[in-house]
């Protein structure tokens, strides 16, 4: 059985003729769907956090938002009737935020063109179907950042999901952002299988610091490897939502994702005459992205690092420029050269100095 | 009403299992020092009398006095609080415990192990009945189980011990050595309770008995009095039946082991070791043995359900020794089986009788039970009641749940369904164990007169007398390994007595 | 402890409770449905109407309740048939996820060159892997007589180890099922229009805009195969024998290790065809969360089913409508999903305590 | 190496605790004769009620208690219906689990992810300062209670009279029956013993292990645990180190991924089919199945000799025994 659970804001008689109307638009129905519980400190919490920001925000603009949200869908046959289910029952646009519901939405949205939909991390789109992604790697980076400042063996952890382009792009990214401040470091990887697995992230993380590493960072939806660090006198990051709460003696900072300004772009989008399906992949830039809640223990000057480099990547600068070496040494990216986006998201190689094996 | 000299008095003892009524109103005294025997056919209700003076099975009316006071029996605790000490007629030890284990389980009061193993020695030695504590139940032969029982039992100093059917497995030696004991114990003051089928062990022990019939006293005697004609004819209501053997020609050899020897996949059980016998068509050969010698282990090897060098085994001619159950069933081997193990192994106990039909006869040709895979039910019917009405079997009819039946009603069943398959060659294991006196002689005589019609027949036993009333010859199976083979005719029950703790030279063959 | 009543067996199963303990147990689950409810502190008629009726109340439910349902079913059947062996396969979703797997392996490598006979030989794949997924099983029981509870179940995290050791794949050596449009990301390629299932609404306009497909037709064989192999014929009689007596079953010279592969054999398959129906049917592609869950559902559908195929059936609806109710009261009244399988755990143990009534009479102490 | 030799053993024996807890309360189940496979439902009801209590109330012992005694409620449920209604042990054990699923994940929707203190580690001063088996002297206090709590059950059940009249019940309840022991009071609280056991070792999960609580956090640790029995073949001394053996195999496969570089370092002198049996072997997904390999090979292993098994399992293993 999946836990979880659906919560529905100020019930409203429910409207029967799902319509994007723009004159009957004080009122709008909002479903989301999730891939995990709400209350998993990462993830779905981020989103739920978006969700939450988004009605403030329309709510200024009089625009009333009634949300209803379905908590741990799996991804399969069930995220399809979800969806629809959502879409009969009279939401106007429809959330999905796991890369897994790619398919199911499209096809819920070729089969309901009145309805509008958006889907988390996926490439596919349909007139009637945006995708949105964070670039989570410049969080990484800059975590990365405090990271080589911070550690004392100049071995870094990751917990990595599993092996696909956007996670070795944070494994990279944070590496990289290490790496510029302390060209010493290197860092170790253990992929997990799993985006939410306490146990397994938990005995991954030991697994790190049993070789040495003393500041983690992962990616994975849990709190468990901020957890571990604090148990064992390490450091470690939040990832997605701020974590601070549950390690305050190792919390170094959180690479948070903000939606609340994508989603209150997303309805309104929805809302208008024009609908924009085109994928929005933004960063620090945006403040999609950022590095919150930084830890007491870092020095004041790695802050100022840190704003340094959050400025760069604001007026445009980039992660992935060259040189960059893979792990076996080998130049993959020239000098000053910058890597396109289409290269970032078929990123499947490992930058020097990151000890992990890749299958 | 009884004097203050009587040890236990029971009156008016009544105890129902649903609406079978297996005791009703028994009055039964014994005196200090006496050896009274409690006599009845299978079903009587002498194990259910006895449990109820022990605390296992709560009487529904009755009164029971210890030494003149009426007291209440409530669990076996307070049995042998008060004295009363019990060798149940179906071991009650544990075998992977130790011996000391065993009998600390039943010692009410506090003892420490090595304290408890050192009385253990002083009792057996004083009576003879010599065990070492630290072994484990499994590696003990019945004799030495029987022993822990009886040990465990005089642990407890008892006023009154009850034996319920102690010798149905000893050989008749080792009971002769039990019968010192216990007339010692009598002479001590003890006061013994003796349950058993064998009457002339009765009459020679017992100095009273009382007869059960149907749940009720059916008489009360002095056995030494009495003939072994009347007491049978107190008990079942009618003398014992005379067997018939019909005359019968020995044909060609239907079943011949040569040199079989096996390793048991049972850890409690014995490895069978170059075992050689033949039978003949017509021939009724004898396996006497106290279970537990291996004689599970020979009934694998025949019947096929352990397989072995295909030389081994030869059935009709064919070299079986390889060929799975199954295969020794069909093929024209006409090899039947009745085996040990009537509920559970010779019928699924929650199956009916018409499917328990099918469960040998499925390979039958002419019955066609089976056709195209699928289960002719009509058929199944029909033999399964073949076999009701050609065996006497009382029950509801095909559909009865084997479970339903009592245990000799559904032995007649077994026996019947394999015999109605027409055998050449047929394994009969216990054929009667259990089963009460006047079925015993139906199923026996059934065996006479399938010899007589030309069959061949091995049958296994621990009924001495059973063996020496049907078989021609015979032979002992002792710790896996098999005595020379004699006609009944030349050899006694003693002789075989002797074999039977395994003190014979195997026949060289 | 002295109970107020007394067992005693009955020497045949009673028919009357027979039909009389289903009626318990509903009444039962109900009464305790109404007590979860108030203590989650909603509604009780309305949480009834979203989880009970609701699901019911549209053509497009019913396609939905059918679709879970042919899995459920499929996978209830087969178990039902190796629980009555007394093989206690309890790893129906590691075979499920293999003939996932295989089926998927078959549209990778055929779909195109083969175009009409791709979704046959797609489920047969399914059937297959599923099969030999179960044979490990059986093999580890019958030559190191290794409990099949354990294996079955370890044998499940395997192969979800091994579903994702294909889809995620690296760099180096591109994943055996990955999607080469899929830029690394765990799954397969969208199933093509040869590789699906054939739709209901192809064939009925009734059914159009629902996602029951025609494999929900097999269930008119299964059910019915299933009955014929369980109630008439003899192999399945072999198979009972073993089940309730294995002393009995060596004794009659049935082959025990072949009935136990068997077992295994037939449920392994049945799991493994529905999880291709699974992938060529309402996912359409193959991804490394794929965790369905049905493998673990069918164990109480058989259990719910009383092991006869009947019984599925009518267990696989029934769990088909917990799962969407629970569905239903998540968007109607905000309640967890988990509350369905705490409705699941209740109706299995209130079955399992009403066979009580079936086997034993149960006398009242005076 | 001494820091991750220290930091092995350290985990190894925090993932082998729960194992022990729940392996020796099923071990002492089962040597009554009864076959309990809810361990993972009576640990997810333990843990989720530990953690309830103790985040409601801030007294981890008082959660600690509940989790136990919620453990023992579940498996007296569970007794009620195998020892008194004699209904299907096998079933019944799976319908305990996927009730204890459904039931802890819904009680605890509100409690994921939530922040728990837990228990500090209490290191044994100078023992703790050894090197690397210092880290099995710096545990928390639960854990120390744990392993002095195993080891007294054990003794309990193999020296002890209880402990005797315990195993003869799964020995031959007829037989007991039949010298006056009561087998049903007997098997109800060996099967209550190892509910409150499962129910601690949920409770070491949330107090000790990961100080939060997620739906089905022990992961599957109640399925190793009944498996445990049988690799024991049904004696402590063999739980204990089966347990401990898995625990480093959960960690190992970590271990192998974080050390992959070491590793390959090592590789490239190798002879090539060294290389390509390590690459096999270091396969992430292949390391994550590792624990469930080995414990099925073990498995079999153990199982293979049939007489072996026969000897030590208890005989009446779920069988019901009507009095
Ligand atoms: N637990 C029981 N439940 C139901 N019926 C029983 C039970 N125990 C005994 N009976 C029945 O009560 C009757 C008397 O049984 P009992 O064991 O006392 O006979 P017995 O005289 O000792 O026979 P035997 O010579 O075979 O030992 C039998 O018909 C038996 O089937
Ligand atoms: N960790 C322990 N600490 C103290 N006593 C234990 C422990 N484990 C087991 N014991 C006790 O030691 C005795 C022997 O244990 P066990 O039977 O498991 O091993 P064993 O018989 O020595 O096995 P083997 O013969 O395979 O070595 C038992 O009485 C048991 O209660
Ligand atoms: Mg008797
Ligand atoms: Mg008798």
């Amino acid at each position: 059985a999946c836990g979880g659970g659906a919560k529905k804001e100020e019930a409203k008689p429910a409207d029967t003729h799902p319509t994007a109307a723009t004159s009957a638009a004080k009122e709008v129905k909002v479903g989301f769907v999730y891939v995990g519980p709400v209350g998993d400190g990462g993830w779905t919490f981020a989103h739920d956090n978006g969700r939450k920001a988004m009605i403030a925000n329309l709510e200024k603009e009089g625009i009333k938002v009634t949300t209803t949200q379905v908590e741990s869908v799996k991804e399969g046959a069930d995220a399809e009737r979800v969806i629809r289910d959502l879409a009969t029952k009279g939401n106007q646009i429809i959330f999905t935020t796991s890369f897994g519901y790619m398919d199911p939405t499209l096809k819920v949205a070729q089969s309901m063109p009145n309805v509008k939909f958006y889907h988390a991390t996926g490439y596919k789109n349909a007139p009637n179907m945006g995708t949105y992604e964070a670039r989570t790697y410049e969080g990484a980076y800059l975590a990365g950042v405090v990271a080589g400042k911070m550690t004392k063996s100049n071995t870094l952890g990751f917990v990595g999901s599993i092996q696909i382009p956007e996670v070795i792009r944070n494994i990279n990214a944070f590496t990289l952002g290490a790496k510029s401040v302390n060209p010493a470091i290197k860092t170790k990887v253990v992929f997990t299988g799993s985006w939410f697995d306490m146990t397994k992230e938990k005995q991954a993380a030991e697994s790190l610091i049993g070789q040495g590493a003393d500041v983690l960072m992962q990616n994975t939806d849990s709190p468990a490897v901020l957890k571990t660090a604090e148990e064992k006198g390490k450091f470690a990051f939040g990832w997605n939502s701020d974590m601070s709460a549950y390690g305050p003696k190792a919390h170094l900072g959180s690479s948070i994702i903000n939606w609340g300004d994508y989603y209150t772009w997303a309805v309104k989008n929805a809302l208008s005459d024009k609908f924009d399906n085109t994928n929005k992949w933004n960063g620090v830039a945006d403040k999609w992205i950022d590095l919150t809640a930084i830890g007491g223990m870092v020095p004041a000057d790695v802050k100022t690092l840190v704003e340094t480099k959050k400025a760069e990547l604001t007026k445009g600068g980039k992660v992935f420029v060259g040189p960059l070496k893979d792990q076996t040494g080998k130049e993959i990216v020239a000098k000053d050269a910058a890597m396109t986006d289409e290269e970032l998201l078929k990123m499947s190689w490992l930058v020097e100095g990151v000890e992990a094996k890749l299958k | 009403m009884n004097t203050v000299a009587s040890r236990l008095t029971l009156e008016g003892m009544t105890k129902a299992y649903g609406t079978m009524r297996a005791n009703e109103d028994i009055y039964l005294s014994v005196a200090p020092g006496e050896i009274h025997a409690v006599l009845g056919e299978n079903g009587a209700g002498k194990s259910t009398l006895m449990k109820m003076i022990y605390g296992v099975v709560m009487p529904d009316a009755g009164q029971v006095s210890w030494n003149g006071q009426p007291v209440q029996i409530k669990s076996p605790a307070a049995a042998r609080a008060l004295g009363i000490g019990m060798v149940f007629q179906h071991f009650s030890l544990f075998e992977t415990l130790t011996v000391a284990e065993n009998i600390a389980l039943s010692m009410d009061e506090k003892c420490a192990m090595d304290a408890l193993s050192r009385r253990i020695e002083e009792v057996s030695e004083h009576y003879g009945l010599p065990i070492a504590p630290h072994r484990l139940v499994h590696h003990l032969s019945v004799g030495e189980r029987q022993r822990v029982e009886i040990v465990r039992a005089l642990l407890q100093k008892p006023q009154l011990l009850i034996m319920d059917e102690p010798t149905s497995v000893l050989t008749p030696q080792a009971v002769e050595k039990l019968f010192v004991t216990l007339r010692q114990l009598a002479s001590e003051g003890c006061s013994i309770l003796y349950i058993s089928h064998k009457l002339d062990e009765i009459q020679s022990l017992c100095d009273g008995a009382t007869v059960l019939r149907h749940g009720k006293v059916s008489g009360e005697c002095n056995p030494r009095e009495q003939t072994v004609e009347s007491l049978a004819q107190m008990m079942i209501g009618r003398s014992l039946p005379h067997y018939e053997h019909p005359d019968a020609v020995l044909g060609e050899t239907c079943l011949s082991v040569n040199h079989l020897s096996l390793a048991t996949d049972d850890p409690f059980g014995v490895d069978i070791k170059d075992v050689s016998l033949s039978v003949r068509a017509g021939e009724i050969l004898g396996i006497a043995g106290v279970s537990g010698n291996g004689q599970a282990e020979l009934l694998a090897a025949l019947s096929g359900e352990r397989t072995v060098q295909a030389s081994m085994i030869n059935i009709s001619g064919v070299q079986a020794g390889q060929l799975p159950a199954a295969a020794r069933r069909q093929l024209g081997m006409g090899l039947c089986f009745v085996p040990e193990e009537r509920l559970g192994k010779g019928a699924v106990p929650s199956m009916t009788l018409a499917q328990n039909a099918l469960l040998t006869a499925y390979g039958s040709p002419e019955l066609k039970l089976v056709k195209n895979g699928l289960k002719q039910k009509d058929a199944m019917r029909d033999f399964a009641n073949r076999c009701i009405t050609e065996f006497n079997v009382k029950c509801d009819g095909p559909d009865a749940m084997a479970s339903s039946l009592s245990g000799g009603n559904l032995q007649k069943f077994i026996m019947g369904r394999e015999i109605l398959l027409a055998p050449k060659l047929m394994v009969v294991a216990q054929p009667t164990w259990g089963v009460d006196v006047g079925a015993a002689a139906f199923l026996r005589q059934k065996l006479l007169d399938l010899a007589g019609a030309g069959v061949a027949i091995l049958l296994i036993s621990e009924e001495l007398d059973e063996i020496f009333q049907v078989a021609d010859n015979i032979a002992v199976i002792a710790d896996g390994r098999l005595s020379p083979i004699k006609s009944v005719d030349d050899t006694t029950p003693e002789e075989i007595g002797v074999w039977m703790s395994g003190l014979f030279t195997e026949a060289t063959v | 402890m002295r109970l107020p009543f007394q067992l005693i067996p009955r020497s045949e199963p009673s028919r009357r409770m027979q039909l009389l303990a289903p009626v318990v147990v509903t009444v039962l689950t109900l009464l305790a449905g109404l007590m979860i409810f108030m203590v989650l502190g909603v509604n009780a008629a309305d949480a009834f109407k979203a989880y009970f009726i609701e699901p019911l109340s549209s053509l497009n439910g019913i396609s939905e309740l059918l679709l879970k349902a042919l899995p459920l079913c499929l996978i209830g059947l087969g178990l039902g048939i190796a629980y009555r062996a007394n093989v206690w396969n309890i790893g129906a979703e590691g075979q499920l996820i293999i003939g996932g797997i295989a089926a998927t392996w078959v549209m990778a490598t055929y779909h195109d060159s083969i175009t009409d006979a791709l979704v046959p030989l797609m489920l047969l794949a399914g059937v297959v892997g599923g099969a030999l997924w179960a044979s490990l099983a059986a093999w580890m029981r019958t030559r190191f007589n290794a409990n099949e509870i354990l294996t079955t179940l370890m044998l499940v995290y395997i192969a979800q180890s091994l579903l994702q050791y294909l889809l995620v794949g690296t760099v180096n050596t591109p994943a055996l099922l990955q999607d080469p449009q899929g830029t690394g990301f765990p799954q397969s390629q969208q199933f093509p229009e040869n590789a699906l299932m054939l739709q209901m609404n192809q064939f009925f306009d009734v059914f159009v805009g629902t996602r029951l497909h025609v494999g929900i037709f097999l269930l008119l064989i299964a059910v019915p195969l299933a009955w014929l192999f369980v109630s008439r014929s003899f192999t399945g009689f072999q198979m009972k024998v073993a089940g309730l007596a294995p002393l009995a079953a060596n004794y009659a010279g049935f082959k025990t290790n072949r009935l136990i592969w068997l077992a295994l054999l037939v449920s392994g398959a049945l799991a493994g065809l529905a999880g291709a129906l699974e992938v060529a049917g309402p996912v359409g592609q193959l991804q490394d969360s794929w965790r369905p869950g049905y493998g673990f559902t069918a164990i109480i559908v058989a259990f719910l089913g009383r092991l006869h195929p009947v019984g599925i059936l009518l267990g696989a609806l029934l769990m088909a409508l917990l799962t969407l109710g629970g569905e239903a009261l998540q968007l109607a009244m905000s309640l967890p999903q988990s509350v369905s399988g705490l409705f699941q755990g209740l109706l299995l143990t209130f079955l399992l305590s009403a066979d009580v009534l079936v086997n034993y009479r149960v006398v009242l102490r005076k | 190496m001494d820091a991750f030799l220290s930091s092995l053993i350290a985990s190894v024996i925090l993932a082998a605790i729960p194992l022990i807890l729940a392996g020796l309360g099923e071990l002492i189940t089962e040597k009554a004769g009864v076959l309990n496979l809810g361990v993972e439902g009576m640990m997810l009801l333990g843990a989720v009620a530990t953690f309830m209590v103790s985040f409601e109330s801030g007294n981890l012992w008082l959660g600690l208690l509940v989790g136990v005694l919620v453990g023992a409620v579940a498996a007296s449920v569970f007794a009620f219906l195998v020892v008194r209604l004699l209904t299907n042990q096998v079933a019944t054990g799976l319908a305990l689990t996927i009730l204890g699923m459904g039931l802890s994940a819904l009680l605890g929707v509100k409690y994921v992810g939530q922040p728990l203190a837990g228990f500090e580690v209490v290191a044994i001063p100078l023992l703790s300062d050894m090197p690397v088996v210092g880290a099995l002297f710096s545990q928390s206090l639960p854990a120390y209670l744990s392993i002095v709590l195993a080891v007294v059950l054990s003794l309990l059940l193999y020296r002890s009279k209880l402990g005797l009249v315990v195993r003869s019940v799964g020995e031959s309840p007829s037989v007991a029956h039949s010298i006056g022991y009561d087998v049903v009071t007997v098997r109800y609280g060996a099967t209550i013993v190892g509910g409150a056991m499962s129910g601690l070792a949920g409770a070491f999960t949330v107090l000790v292990q990961f100080k939060a609580w997620q739906e089905g956090i022990t992961g599957g640790v109640g399925w190793i645990a009944v498996a445990l029995v049988v690799f024991a073949t049904w004696r402590p001394s063999r739980l204990f180190l089966g347990a401990l053996l898995f625990g480093l195999m959960r960690s190992l496969g970590f271990a192998a991924q974080a050390a992959s570089q070491s590793i390959q370092d090592w590789l490239v002198n190798q002879a090539d089919w060294v290389k390509s049996v390590v690459l096999v072997l270091t396969n992430t997904q292949l390391l994550n199945a590792l624990p469930y390999i080995a414990t099925i090979v073990v498995l079999c292993w153990i199982s293979r000799d049939w007489r072996k098994i026969k000897l030590n399992a208890p005989a009446s293993l779920s069988q019901p025994f009507l009095p």
